[in-house]
């Protein structure tokens, strides 16, 4: 740091608790109006807490001051790439936060008469309707508010239905390159886990796949394309090898983003599959969440997805159905994350059936432009055609001591926000980048430069990439001691 | 129908900025001589050779068109006076919070996995784990759950994996309803077997059955103040059910600001919903689900989790910590599946928690509870009404007429009162039960007219 | 009534940080006991001894409820269709752009005085300056007036200046009638005349008188298209007006999209409104006046203006220039006495202008006239109704018939249309008249049932 | 700049029309719908325009990112003291933001019929009688958009009334000290100037005050307190003067926020005043603007007021009343910058009468503890008692040649806007600090800090203060070549 600057205020902010002063305050209430009655006549003092100790005191200017400045402290899609790969960090459009707020969206209650949110089931039996022409399949269920979510709501489904027909079976089939959400999601919803492992290509044999379809085995749960943006061209021969013995075969819909609009799960073999709409549709991350995780089904699967299901009556008006038997059951209180499925249906009612298909086309385009730029300087480990994202590792660095952690920070010092690192876990020292389809070429390329500029610096300058971030604003954490150590809570 | 050419400049979106010129750039730098090329990897047999059968693009005007239709169809508390709550209540929504959120560097950011460049999320994340602590009265809180239910869920399955050999969990029936039916899904193929324990007269747990269930079983989960309004004694629970895993569950947050904190009663683990703390009820989500734990617990912590420490040069700065128990390293043993959570809307709660501190939570409670007992009072007063169960409550109370309640309730629609929710959909034999919800939002004028219509309902009603 | 205490906790305010302690501390490092202490230069006799009389403080709930209640009152374009123009248009408003405006960094900065820690604003109006020059032909655009109104009031003052010992200005009768009053206003003690001109049968400004008018005259200023909505001849009014400044006045600023620019048809100044560029109508205000003039003109200009320029490293960069025509440096003498001016709608504007891009404006354009064309098309088929002015017209016509425009108005208001604006109150003699303005946003229905409402009212009217 | 920073992604941004690339495009409209005429059937082609030649085609993206990225070159009261002297640069409520956008505000129509707008009319009025109370004067017009505007409202209805009295006179009397609107706007009204002497407290003497009201003397024009932040004790014996000799006493009310609710004009024997309500009740200055600047007046200014005026009638209806023959007439088109106006009353009931009071009090506190924490550390050229503003100056960083714009430039590596400087012109080298009430201790105290260390730096190392900014986005600028060359727009 130089002189002039070691003058600057410091970037960081203090804890909103260290605000804290007595007396200081960031609300007003309405004036409580009725006749004040003793409190211990309406609730019995044993029941009532003394004050909430060390809880803040602080302004609304405080608190405003305060996270604006932790605002700054990010960076966001708004402000420039964020190549997470798996991620789909796109375009977050304004006019999908305008309309879910809108007050008739907002303002309603999750336990309304059916008459009173005619509007919002017509919303939810309308996206139902999206998503089922999206999947090519006959049921969509939007409970599940996230991918993880979608995933055990689909493999409790399979697991009900291979009960009923006697035998809920054992194994889950995962290949290895797979997300950790898939065996965690599996192993939630009762079953043991077999791991697959790829074959060169990135991608599983149907050999492999044939010899790990026992009697035993109730699905495979697969990502299409997988993590390495490589399609599982034998998809549909995989459904008939699952198929012919019982299985089910489930996608992890993460990377729909890749063909949506260019080909359909349900016409590839999937029985279920789910749909990230944080990822694909564009609901704003939020620094980890909300999101929605929709799942499709094929028609064997119909009787047990989760209970309410939205209808359409004859007349025109819509309801909440609850009569499904075999139901597996309800996956969250209330409707799922409503005003997340608001933005996503917006988003697709922009995009249209040319805007969709537009995305995968563009998506792809972009993945493969940083790729065809880069792949002279960043090792390939799996050279099969990718699709929305492409895989490099740090093999051309590592002989310097340069690892994927160090490119991934000094990709910080220009800007940018770093790839995924280390996933997949069959490539070692994994630079996973996905552009998505909302980069301008601009952007990508002064990406791709900043890659090679850090490709060159790894053999001649190693040392300023291990040490990097140089300019953010706090450099690298001891992660160690974090954990060592854990301080999980501000303690005066 | 033919595919469009993507580098026809008809072809152009809005929302992706490259086109015509920079496409034929693109292809030539990858070298092939069109994108479809890009595609040969997904079988021409399960490729679609028309445009899917959807409407759009529709321009923004378009969409404000048909959705502000929708959403005007509906009956809410926007154009209402609403009474409704059973887990989803209106307060007060401070200004500042939307529009803070609407701030890209918080909107348009994803989980903080690069702590250099997410100090803002991680901070509030820190912030946000401070403020369950000192509310619940435990140690260690995460960063986020689904909602009030899945973070049952979850407590559940953290409290049967703490006992060996155990797999009887006892859970109070007066817990939100549709969290009971969601940890009916979550268990049923892991073996857990429920036990549920009725209320009595005055909407409390059944104390003597409680204790006769916790035989054999690993953990306890009430939740106070109770779907029926009514507040738990924590003490006598705690009392009855020694030697559990004893889980309390908060469907109602803002009544941790006058109620007495589950961790200062022998309760390990606080699970709940954060939507009362300013989040609009939003038809159910997106919300915030919460768990805070005893010390002891924290690395059976499901999700999340924000830790302190310092960078190179020795500043303070977090960072997501106790990864392992998580399912991107634990994989199928995880101590949950969940990955992608509700961040946004606990930096929302994060945000009214800070705005409100300690005196505003305080009264936010405190005018909760003295509305809802001015209320009680004038409903006392109303000639065929019963309120079935006297125990103290919060901002909430189940209130009997003779009639069904579905039919009082329409009465009152007329009046543009939301007047409740109907219990009999819950619990049988109680179709002519509603429950009434009030918050700090309702005027006194609100609460004389809704006993006057209520009142003028039943009058009706008799005829 | 006692006043209050300022250290007293109850007198904290969520707008005030500092409370009974900071109170304390600063009073203890100024040296003085008390606050009062500090207003000792207040004569006694003037200061207040009680509160003012007035209602608050009120929560954020209480504001909603009374502000909520006082819109609800209104009927707006928001619960009708609206067919008002007269300077002011709904057209598409982006949803990016006001979201974009709630940005802190943008919203609550000040004026860009100090470039270094401004160049955000300043770049922005650097972009919009460019804007306006590509939309009026003409070289150097300022960073924004009070609104259309004032920017004519400016333009005339501006044009006084260029010519030493003329005193006449001549101003078409058909600009907007708030523009000529104000006009009127500003010029009144400056020993400036006017002679207004009228117009032709098709609405435009009559030629004949108009040359009648230039002698001795400094300037002269037409408004296209007009407020009777027709479209002037720039090439006729620049023939007849041989030497004088030719200010081109702009109320609906969307027709810069495809009306020819005035610089190219020998017009100096042009001055508008900038609203249509998707600013809500919100009451008249605020909204944005712009003005563009030759290149000669630059150092009249009134206003500011940003320059390019570079720092001490080289960096291209953007500052606030020729400020020596300001009144912060001239005072008395300075061009103009405008300070604050409407910087965030004209960022707002430069927003939209970019977003819309060159196809985007065209076609905005495009739209009003074909959709302008067709409703006048089936407005001609109404028997007893009259377009009285048969000039080209962009997106506004004169309706005329045998009845008061009230009466008729009202009619449609009845059908949830705002119909027009009564041309009655600002011309003599067209009582019957309103004027109908159509943007892209009206669907074929809102125009097809417009034509039926309206043959409807006429026919009730007949009976 | 170090070396790991050479390799940072430039901050600045390109303009918007160097991110324009052929058939990009930003935006959709709804469908045409009607059937398409020929053009030239509706517009002769000599009126119509060829392309808006080098108008941008950017996406969507292009443009969220572009104002994205803008924005963060700004600084901004939500992220700090934003200390610029006579600006009242306070905490701007988002409550208000919110208000102005109720959709029953936000698009109603200025030419609507007057029933169909009584929401408004009442708003307007209640503002109205809000103003009245706050200024103790009888009528207040809401028409003018800002300070400059109500200045030139004010002054003209002074000539009016003078002329109505037979004699508009010549001049307007403004001490030395005064901001440059209030010359200009009298000159606009049609008035010479003459210039007043400020007295060693900054202040003007009754002396020269009664030596300058000559029978040719329309008004005095004058700030209260002054900009020094000096209130002028001997208001109401200036005014017994004027008013002697039939001239008016005119206040330039920019500085209300040091004595609202704690003195009002109108007892003070002003006649005319106005409020920049952009300052004093906190409607946010957006980069320069939208304002208001509604001016209250005394009884015998009231004929002259603009029209339309707005009015109740018995029955609690309101109107626009255009009945004042006397009017100088209308200021504006339509109703002034009502959604401005919304904002300033939200504020003022936020507030009430106990807010309003403590704005000032807190105010005073504020400015004067940065006065007692600097006073050793920066000359004060007037020393009298000062209320929400105090102005210092470089004489004592002079003999170092660190001169007033270079402390100014310093205090941004410290992270803080710089005051108001060089301004009031009665100051050499001025320093105009007014922090507001809402700042917090913490804030001030670290912005005295910085301006203490500045004093050091002034003397042990001129040249780091000489040089400075250091670490912002750009850095000193060639203000004089942006003169000499001006380059006023982007060309190709
Ligand atoms: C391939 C893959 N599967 C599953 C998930 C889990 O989805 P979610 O985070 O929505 O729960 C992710 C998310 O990162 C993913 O990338
Ligand atoms: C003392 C004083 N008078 C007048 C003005 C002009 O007000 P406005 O900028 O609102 O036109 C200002 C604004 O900076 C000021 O500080």
């Amino acid at each position: 740091m130089t002189e002039e600057q070691t003058q600057q205020k410091t970037a960081l902010e203090p804890l909103i608790f260290e605000r804290s002063k007595s007396g200081r305050r960031g609300y007003q209430l309405p004036d409580l109006e009725v006749p004040e009655q003793d409190l211990d006549a309406i609730l019995p003092a044993g029941l009532r807490r003394s004050e909430i100790q060390d809880e803040v005191e602080v302004s609304e200017v405080d608190v405003i001051r305060h996270f604006t400045r932790l605002s700054k402290l990010n960076v966001s899609i708004d402000a420039g790439l964020y190549p997470l790969g798996s991620c789909t960090m796109k375009h977050n459009p304004r006019i999908n936060e305008e309309i879910a707020r809108t007050p008739g969206f907002a303002q309603s209650h999750p336990l309304q008469a059916e008459h009173q949110v005619q509007g919002n089931l017509e919303l939810l039996w309308t996206l139902e309707q999206t998503l089922k022409e999206i999947f090519g399949l006959p049921r969509v269920t939007l409970q599940p508010v996230a991918g993880a979510h979608g995933e055990l709501t689909g493999i409790l489904m399979v697991h009900k239905a291979l009960s009923k027909s006697g035998n809920a079976r054992k194994y889950i089939l995962i290949p290895d390159s797979a997300h950790g959400t898939n065996p965690a999601s599996a192993a939630f919803a009762g079953y043991e886990i077999r791991e697959l492992k790829s074959n060169s290509r990135g991608t599983v044999d149907l050999s492999t796949l044939e010899a790990a379809v026992t009697e035993d085995v109730a699905a495979l749960m697969i990502t299409v394309p997988n993590t390495l943006g490589v399609f599982e061209s034998e998809i549909k021969a995989m459904a008939d090898i699952l198929h012919a013995k019982g299985a089910y075969l489930y996608c992890d819909g993460a990377n729909l983003n890749s063909f949506v609009g260019i080909a359909r799960p349900g016409d590839m073999g999937i029985d279920v599959i789910h749909s990230n709409l944080h990822k694909t549709f564009s609901t704003p991350h939020g620094g980890g969440g909300p999101g929605a995780g929709p799942v499709g089904v094929s028609e064997s699967l119909i009787p047990y997805l989760p209970t309410p299901t939205v209808e359409k009556r004859e007349d025109g008006t819509f309801y909440l159905d609850y009569s499904h038997p075999d139901s597996i059951g309800r996956m969250r209180a209330f409707n799922g994350n409503f005003n997340v499925l608001v933005r996503a249906l917006t988003y697709m009612r922009s995009m249209g059936p040319t805007g969709l298909r537009r995305i995968a086309q563009m998506a792809v385009l972009n993945a493969n432009y940083i790729r065809a730029r880069l792949k002279k300087h960043y090792h390939l480990p799996y050279d099969a055609p990718s699709l929305h994202e492409v895989v490099f590792s740090d093999k051309l660095q590592t002989p310097k001591d340069v690892h994927t952690l160090d490119i991934a920070k000094r990709l910080m010092d220009f800007g940018f926000h770093p790839p995924t690192i280390y996933f997949p876990l069959i490539v070692s020292g994994a630079l996973m980048i996905e552009p998505t389809e909302s980069e301008p070429k601009e952007e990508l390329d002064a990406f791709c430069d900043a890659m090679i500029a850090i490709a060159h610096e790894s053999q001649e300058r190693p040392e300023l990439v291990r040490s990097a971030p140089h300019t953010t604003p706090v450099r690298r954490l001891d992660e160690a001691r974090a954990a060592r150590q854990p301080v999980l809570r501000w303690k005066p | 129908m033919t595919l469009p050419d993507p580098t026809d400049p008809k072809s152009s979106h809005r929302y992706i900025p490259n086109a015509g010129e920079d496409i034929r750039e693109m292809l030539d730098v990858i070298g092939v001589d069109s994108i479809d090329r890009l595609f040969e990897t997904i079988p021409d047999d399960v490729k679609l050779r028309e445009l899917l059968d959807l409407p759009g693009p529709w321009s923004e005007v378009e969409s404000r068109r048909w959705f502000r239709g929708l959403a005007a169809r509906n009956k809410t508390g926007a154009d209402h006076v609403s009474f409704l709550g059973g887990g989803a209540y209106a307060h007060y929504q401070p200004a500042v919070i939307d529009q803070m959120l609407l701030r890209s560097e918080f909107l348009t950011a994803y989980t903080p996995y690069q702590p250099e460049v997410s100090q803002g999320t991680l901070q509030s994340i820190f912030e946000y784990q401070t403020h369950q602590c000192l509310l619940t009265g435990l140690d260690v809180a995460n960063a986020s759950l689904y909602d009030g239910s899945t973070a049952l869920c979850e407590a559940v399955l953290l409290a049967e994996r703490l006992v060996k050999g155990k797999h009887k969990i006892v859970l109070a029936k007066s817990i939100h309803p549709h969290y009971l039916q969601t940890v009916r899904t979550y268990i049923q193929n892991l073996g857990i077997e429920i036990v549920e324990v009725g209320w009595g007269a005055d909407g409390r747990i059944d104390l003597g059955a409680l204790r006769a269930a916790t035989d054999g079983a690993f953990g306890v989960a009430v939740q106070s103040p109770n779907f029926l309004g009514v507040v738990e004694d924590y003490e006598a629970v705690a009392q009855a059910t020694e030697g559990l895993t004893r889980i309390s569950v908060i469907a109602e947050a803002t009544s941790l600001g006058i109620l007495t904190p589950p961790g200062q009663h022998g309760f390990d683990i606080c699970v709940g919903e954060g939507q009362a703390w300013g989040i609009p009820p939003q038809f159910g989500g997106p919300y915030v689900g919460f768990m805070v734990v005893r010390e002891a617990l924290k690395r059976h912590m499901p999700g999340r989790l924000v830790g302190e420490t310092v960078d190179v040069d020795g500043r303070r700065a977090y960072v997501l910590t106790l990864a392992t128990r998580e399912q991107h390293i634990r994989r199928g043993k995880a101590t949950s599946n969940i990955c992608t959570n509700e961040a946004l809307i606990a930096l929302a709660a994060n945000m009214y928690l800070s705005l409100m501190g300690k005196e505003g939570l305080r009264e936010v409670a405190t005018q909760c509870l003295q509305k809802t007992a001015y209320l009680r009072n004038k409903l006392r007063g109303i000639a065929s009404l019963e309120l079935p169960f006297d125990g103290p409550v919060y901002n909430e109370l189940v209130v009997r007429t003779p009639f069904p309640a579905e039919t009082i309730l329409a009465d009152l629609e007329e009046q543009k009162i939301l007047g409740g929710i109907p219990l009999g959909p819950f619990h049988d034999g109680h179709e002519n039960d509603f429950l009434v919800a009030v918050t700090e939002l309702h005027t006194k004028e609100n609460l004389d007219q809704y006993a006057a219509a209520l009142s003028a309902a039943i009058s009706r009603e008799r005829r």
